[in-house]
């Protein structure tokens, strides 16, 4: 255990009088595989803008003994925060491995920029075996298949020393098999390297199959919070996705997945 | 062939770099008449502004509109210190000062007396005004049209500055009539070789140092800033940072070639820098390709080339052939010249489908040669 | 990348530049034994000789040099047409100045280095000639300028064939001061010409007991004068003297008569408005209004007649003459005398011969000044009428000699610094 | 006084000018992301367009009304032409459309000098514009207060066409989220051909309102495009509100700081503020959507 946890207190977000993160109170520990779900508009991408320093917010978000509420970008991903976006953002016309050793390289000083890159860091090559990529390292980004560009960036999470993780919705377009393989990727992620791993996903299956916990947003709030079970279970939850009124169990399981 | 390998190919770089010095400074003076030469060693000035837009937009991705800015920088402090060498020892004022106003020289005029501070100041002041404009704008991801835009309405704003204030800037004239260069006669046709050759060297050396920014890690991150900002952002990098010290490599280049120009064109003024000379610069970077390194080097030289030998001809045939370069090159070819290879074998892929099509990127960042 | 060859390569190349300069290079201070380098490669040798014509021919400046350019033309073929001079035919050589200064220096170095022109006929702005003057000094050509400039200029190399201060804008002030103006409002583009003139103008009147009510200038290509014309109401001054320079001059027209100023009540006395202008202004903006020159078309002597008659063959009936193309048709013909008087082509020889050449130009006789290469011209005032036409109202009666420096003005004593 | 009054009047007939001029480049701007440099030669061919028509009808109050559906129906053609030929194919390119633009306004300029000569020349204005109206001692010059309105009629169509008609919720649409709006079924070819024949027209009126104030020749438009680049500049995206009271603020600005010192310095201010207004409020042109981040 160690002193890497993500404690959000009475966070907020307002854009000109509209609250889109409303007062959430949320703590993720390391080694959590923590899912972020909601219907459209609940805040979750809002939330992680936050905590990235993407969009202003009130409150605290602290992490490893720092807060990160008004601090610039590129200061708190220095502190170990890293996210993906919803569109893989990968630099198309670098290849793999020059991608990897971008993210990898951030506390470089002027003289190793300057210079150009003789050999591939011990990191990335090992994040380029962790993420499947090692045969296509010498490929231009921009070629590779929207899966490969996600775990990409998953790696170049990795290489840069994130040891909190936000991802928006990784597996959004991928197949079964990417999916599933993706999901494989970040629990051995979040268990054996201990990091603290959050996903905001839509994809039910795929939260079901892979979460150790899930945070319901709704309208800014979070709605519940606990282990995929408890959540489905919780009937606020099923009242969020499914509108009032009693539900019967084939419907609620055809949305919220079985188990319920 | 691969046109990375041929990039990294330290021979053929060396063999290269070889190959241009010997054009330029053996076999260009042995063929050209000192009149052509000298245009020659204009077009070079015109070379060095390109290869920083090279650097600042092909990979940067910042469309510099106003390079005219740093190039009169530059040009400016260079006519500055030359028309106070030339004063009349009795006075120390410039003829043209002399002429219309008794006040005599103003404060700011002074620095440049000594011939130390202006070498100084032609490379610092030009990066200063760059860092302190780009540091304004990209700390506030001020950007892509509106940085462009920002960049052209300062070309605009210097021209007027320098039109409005002819007591000590010479107006809409310039600054010209320049006896000597550091205490050599601009006259002597050995000292106008001297400058010319200069000029060469100079215009490799910057080639070199933008081939050097290219490969290295920088140049790697400069094109992600490029591509992806915010995403570089996120993985803990200060764009701005990154921009900016393009941008400021870029205006040094810009200001240099100002300082060089100046002797050896015998002339300056706000037409050389404001906004049409200052996208004016951009088409031979367009043609030869923005992201490679020789092509706006090559490009330049081929366009400001075709200007003169144009206009002897056909007065206002130049105008509708630059809108016309404009127009094509840049819609159907943003490569540039250096990336017709790519386009064409892609043509002809398409034409025979039963050859799997090759992914062809345009602009291609290897494009090195 | 291998920075160690690069460094090796850029050291030894600016070595070698180190041995060029400090080897063979002259220094300032030996100029003259340089002069050598300014021998004409002249060739007239043949039955022909060259000539350059060097105006604008793009740009923002076309406008005003393409008419210039034309009766340059037209004089060539005419005195073609009489059998050349000193018996060989004229063959042009034209080059765009592209309305820049660089581009003029640089054409005026090839016209003379590269083409070998007997002499150049060109040049518009006072940023033009002062581009080109160096070039022409140090080649020791000849350049025939037809534009009435701010004075204050005297070269070896150059031959003013427009007005200088004392044959324009001097008699324009006493024009005013003869129809009463006790207070003026200057306007002008912010530039060299307007900036000498009205230095000119502040002297004359300090001298002459009126006041300068206000000095307003406006960027080169300017086109909102409502600040400036505000002003100029709110002075209130007898007349208005103005600098400016083309499109400006019809932005400010426009505004000043929508303000509801007229000819009548604060008439704006002009410097740069010819016939050509007229047209684009728009006569009802500016009718009625004076201008100060030395020619227009309207004059009626047998000489401008015929002048008017060949313009208008050539180039068609609705063009009009004014000043500056007279000017230049004169140019050439000032040329052809002195070479005649000489009896050569060389610089040197046109120069010494140059004196008291006279020609029965359009605007009537005009006579070079060999001492400060600007010629006696008549000064004339003249109203825009309806029809687009500029008659004279006003006459210096004789030709004025030139007096560039203006060292016969007691008043004027101090401004040539 | 009255000078106070005139010079505030100077400032708003000055800053409808530039709103003219600037409103139909936020259109295209705000749409499509196009810089379009050529916005100025559209401007020049609709200041033209009043020269032809007022030659075929001779009258000049007669021929200004003419002029302005003409010159709106010119600006649009060749918008359309421009949209058609280059521009569809670099919606993807946004800077390089500047470039190309640019291109277009270079042989657009050298077309006019080579149709209607390099001579500027002269729209007249009819009767009832010439001269001034006095209020309380103060002269108004009535093309001016003619451009005030014409500006402010222009802004208010303008407005009532993206609020209530289908083609302005279609635009409004594609300005927010290009993607989203031809997922939801708005062919945003077709959306963009029409924005850019409005935003070209209204450059065609603006030529126009210029016949009125100065010179007609081939460089007319580029004295007006970076000063109208500047009002979109500050205005922000895809904002006629924004474009209105950046074009005011600005001209109120020049004509003040004009009158208090010179013309040219005080363009050199307003550029000055401009640079230090974005340092402030960027936001008005700068929008991140995380989601795809670019």
């Amino acid at each position: 255990m160690n002193a890497d946890y993500l404690e959000l207190t009475n966070l907020t977000v307002s854009f000109d009088g509209f609250v889109a993160v409303d007062r959430v109170n949320m703590s993720v520990l390391p080694g959590d595989l923590r899912f972020l779900i909601g219907p459209n508009g609940a805040g979750k991408t809002t939330l992680i803008d936050a905590v990235s320093g993407l969009v202003p917010a009130t409150g605290s978000a602290r992490w490893a003994g720092e807060d990160l509420v008004g601090r610039k970008v590129h200061r708190i991903a220095r502190l170990g925060v890293g996210r993906t976006f919803q569109t893989a953002t990968v630099f198309e016309e670098l290849t793999v491995t020059q991608n990897l050793d971008i993210a990898a390289g951030a506390r470089r000083g002027v003289l190793t920029l300057a210079r150009r890159r003789t050999r591939v860091p011990e990191v990335v090559v090992k994040a380029m075996e962790t993420i499947g990529l090692t045969d296509l390292a010498e490929v231009p980004a921009g070629t590779l298949s929207h899966g490969q560009k996600q775990w990409l960036e998953i790696g170049m999470l990795l290489v840069q020393d994130a040891r909190l993780l936000m991802l928006d919705e990784p597996v959004a377009g991928m197949s079964a098999e990417e999916k599933d393989e993706t999901g494989r990727l970040l629990r051995r992620i979040a268990a054996d390297a201990d990091l603290t791993v959050v996903v905001v996903e839509h994809d039910m299956d795929f939260m079901r199959a892979f979460a150790t916990s899930v945070t319901v947003l709704h309208a800014g709030k979070v709605l519940a919070e606990g282990s995929v079970e408890q959540v489905q279970a919780d009937p606020r939850v099923q009242e969020v996705y499914l509108g009032p009124g009693e539900h019967s169990k084939a419907v609620t399981e055809a949305v919220l997945g079985e188990g319920v | 062939m691969n046109l990375k390998s041929f990039l990294t190919g330290r021979w053929a770089v060396v063999g290269g770099f070889v190959l241009a010095a010997v054009l330029l400074l053996v076999v260009a003076p042995a063929l050209l008449t000192p009149f052509r030469l000298g245009l020659l060693g204009k077009y070079l000035c015109f070379a060095m502004v390109a290869v920083g837009i090279g650097l600042a937009w092909g990979r940067g991705g910042m469309l510099v509109l106003g390079q005219g800015v740093f190039f009169g920088l530059g040009a400016y402090i260079m006519a500055m210190h030359l028309k106070l060498a030339d004063a009349p020892a009795s006075t120390g004022v410039p003829d043209f000062m002399a002429l219309i106003s008794s006040d005599g020289v103003p404060f700011w005029w002074e620095p440049f007396r000594s011939g130390a501070v202006t070498l100084v100041a032609i490379v610092v002041v030009p990066a200063l005004a760059a860092v302190l404009l780009g540091l304004a704008t990209f700390r506030r991801r001020v950007r892509g049209a509106y940085f462009a835009i920002l960049s052209q309405a300062l070309a605009a704003a210097f021209a007027i500055l320098l039109i409005g204030n002819p007591r000590s800037t010479g107006g809409s004239t310039g600054l010209n009539n320049f006896k000597g260069f550091f205490g050599f006669s601009l006259r002597d046709p050995a000292n106008r070789l001297t400058l010319y050759v200069i000029a060469v060297v100079a215009l490799l050396a910057m080639v070199a140092v933008a081939r050097q920014l290219m490969v290295s890690r920088y140049g790697e991150l400069l094109v992600a800033c490029r591509d992806a900002e915010e995403r570089v952002r996120f993985l803990g990098y200060d764009p701005a940072a990154i921009k900016t010290f393009a941008y400021a490599v870029a205006a040094v280049m810009a200001g240099v070639a100002g300082a060089l120009f100046v002797p050896i064109v015998g002339i300056i003024s706000p037409n050389d820098v404001g906004i049409v000379p200052s996208i004016g610069l951009l088409i031979g970077v367009a043609i030869g390709g923005r992201t490679t390194l020789l092509g706006p080097v090559l490009g330049a030289i081929a366009v400001a080339w075709a200007e003169t030998s144009l206009s002897e001809r056909f007065p206002s045939g130049w105008t509708y052939a630059q809108g016309l370069l404009f127009m094509l090159v840049v819609a159907f070819l943003p490569g540039g010249l250096a990336s017709l290879g790519p386009v064409l074998r892609g043509w002809r892929d398409r034409l025979r489908p039963a050859v799997p099509a090759e992914k062809t990127s345009v602009p291609s960042l290897s494009g090195g040669s | 990348m291998n920075i160690s060859s690069a460094r090796r390569l850029v050291a030894v190349a600016t070595a070698s530049a180190m041995v060029l300069l400090s080897g063979c290079g002259a220094r300032v201070s030996d100029d003259t034994a340089t002069a050598g380098e300014g021998t004409s490669c002249v060739d007239t040798s043949g039955s022909s000789v060259k000539i350059g014509f060097l105006n604008s021919r793009s740009g923002t400046m076309a406008i005003s040099e393409n008419t210039v350019y034309n009766s340059l033309k037209l004089a060539a073929d005419q005195i073609n047409a009489a059998g050349g001079v000193e018996g060989k035919q004229l063959t042009i050589v034209a080059e765009d100045g592209a309305s820049e200064p660089t581009v003029f220096a640089e054409k005026a170095e090839k016209l003379i280095r590269g083409d070998c022109v007997a002499a150049v006929f060109g040049g518009w702005t006072s940023s033009s000639r002062k581009a080109m003057l160096p070039v022409f000094e140090s080649n020791n050509a000849l350049l025939f300028y037809p534009v009435q400039y701010e004075g204050l200029e005297s070269s070896k190399n150059i031959f003013y064939t427009g007005a200088t201060t004392n044959q324009q804008i001097v008699p324009a002030l006493d024009y005013l001061k003869e129809k009463g103006a006790k207070s003026l409002f200057l306007v002008g583009s912010d530039y060299v010409f307007p900036q000498t003139a009205n230095k000119i103008i502040k002297a004359y009147a300090k001298a002459n007991g009126i006041e300068v009510k206000g000095e307003e200038y406006a960027p080169l290509g300017h086109t909102d004068f409502s600040t400036i014309v505000s002003k100029v109401k709110a002075a209130g001054a007898d007349a208005v003297f103005n600098t400016l320079n083309g499109d400006s001059n019809v932005a400010f027209f426009k505004e000043y008569k929508n303000a509801g100023l007229t000819a009548e009540a604060m008439p704006v006395l002009s410097v740069s408005i010819a016939e050509e202008e007229v047209g684009g202004i728009g006569i009802g903006n500016i009718v009625g209004q004076p201008v100060a020159w030395n020619y227009y078309q309207t004059i009626d002597s047998p000489q401008n007649k015929k002048f008017v008659a060949d313009f208008k063959t050539a180039y068609g009936d609705a063009k009009v003459t004014s000043d500056p193309m007279e000017a230049a048709y004169t140019s050439l013909y000032l040329w052809k005398g002195m070479v005649e008087k000489a009896k050569s082509f060389a610089v040197a020889d046109i120069q010494k011969a140059a004196g008291g050449v006279s020609f029965e130009a359009p605007e009537g006789t005009v006579t070079v000044n060999g001492d400060n290469h600007h010629i006696a011209k008549t000064a004339l005032i003249g109203k825009i009428a309806q029809d687009g036409l500029i008659y004279t109202d006003w006459t210096s009666g004789k030709p004025i000699e030139p007096d560039p420096f203006l060292k016969s003005y007691p008043w004027a004593a101090g401004l040539s610094g | 006084m009255e000078i106070l009054l005139s010079q505030l009047f100077n400032g708003l007939s000055g800053g409808s000018i530039l709103l003219l001029a600037a409103l139909g480049l936020a259109l295209t701007f705000g749409q499509m992301g196009v810089i379009n440099m050529a916005h100025g030669e559209f401007i020049m061919a609709g200041a033209y367009t009043a020269y032809v028509v007022q030659n075929l009808l001779g009258d000049a109050g007669l021929s200004l009304l003419v002029s302005l559906p003409a010159a709106f129906v010119v600006g649009g053609l060749l918008g359309i032409a421009l949209e058609a030929l280059l521009l569809r194919r670099m919606y993807h390119r946004p800077l390089d459309t500047l470039l190309v633009t640019f291109g277009v306004s270079l042989v657009l300029q050298q077309l006019a000098r080579d149709v209607f000569g390099t001579a500027g020349v002269d729209v007249a204005a009819p009767a009832w514009l010439s001269g001034p109206v006095v209020v309380f001692g103060t002269a108004f010059p009535k093309t001016r207060l003619f451009i005030l309105a014409l500006a402010l009629v222009a802004v208010a169509v303008l407005a009532s066409l993206l609020a209530f008609t289908p083609l302005g919720r279609r635009i409004r649409a594609t300005v927010q989220n290009r993607s989203l709006a031809e997922s939801s079924g708005i062919s945003s070819r077709r959306t963009d051909r029409v924005t850019f024949f409005v935003g070209s027209g209204l450059a065609g009126v603006a030529g126009v309102a210029l016949t009125l104030m100065g010179s007609i020749s081939s460089n007319l438009g580029t004295a007006y495009i970076v000063d109208a680049f500047l009002v979109v500049v500050v205005g922000g995206i895809g904002q006629i509100k924004g474009a209105v009271i950046a074009a005011f603020v600005l001209g109120v600005a020049q004509s003040w700081i004009e009158y208090s010192t010179t013309a040219s310095i005080a363009k050199v201010v307003v550029l000055a503020i401009v640079v230090a207004f974005l340092q402030l409020r960027p936001q008005g042109i700068f929008v991140v959507r995380t989601r795809s981040l670019v």
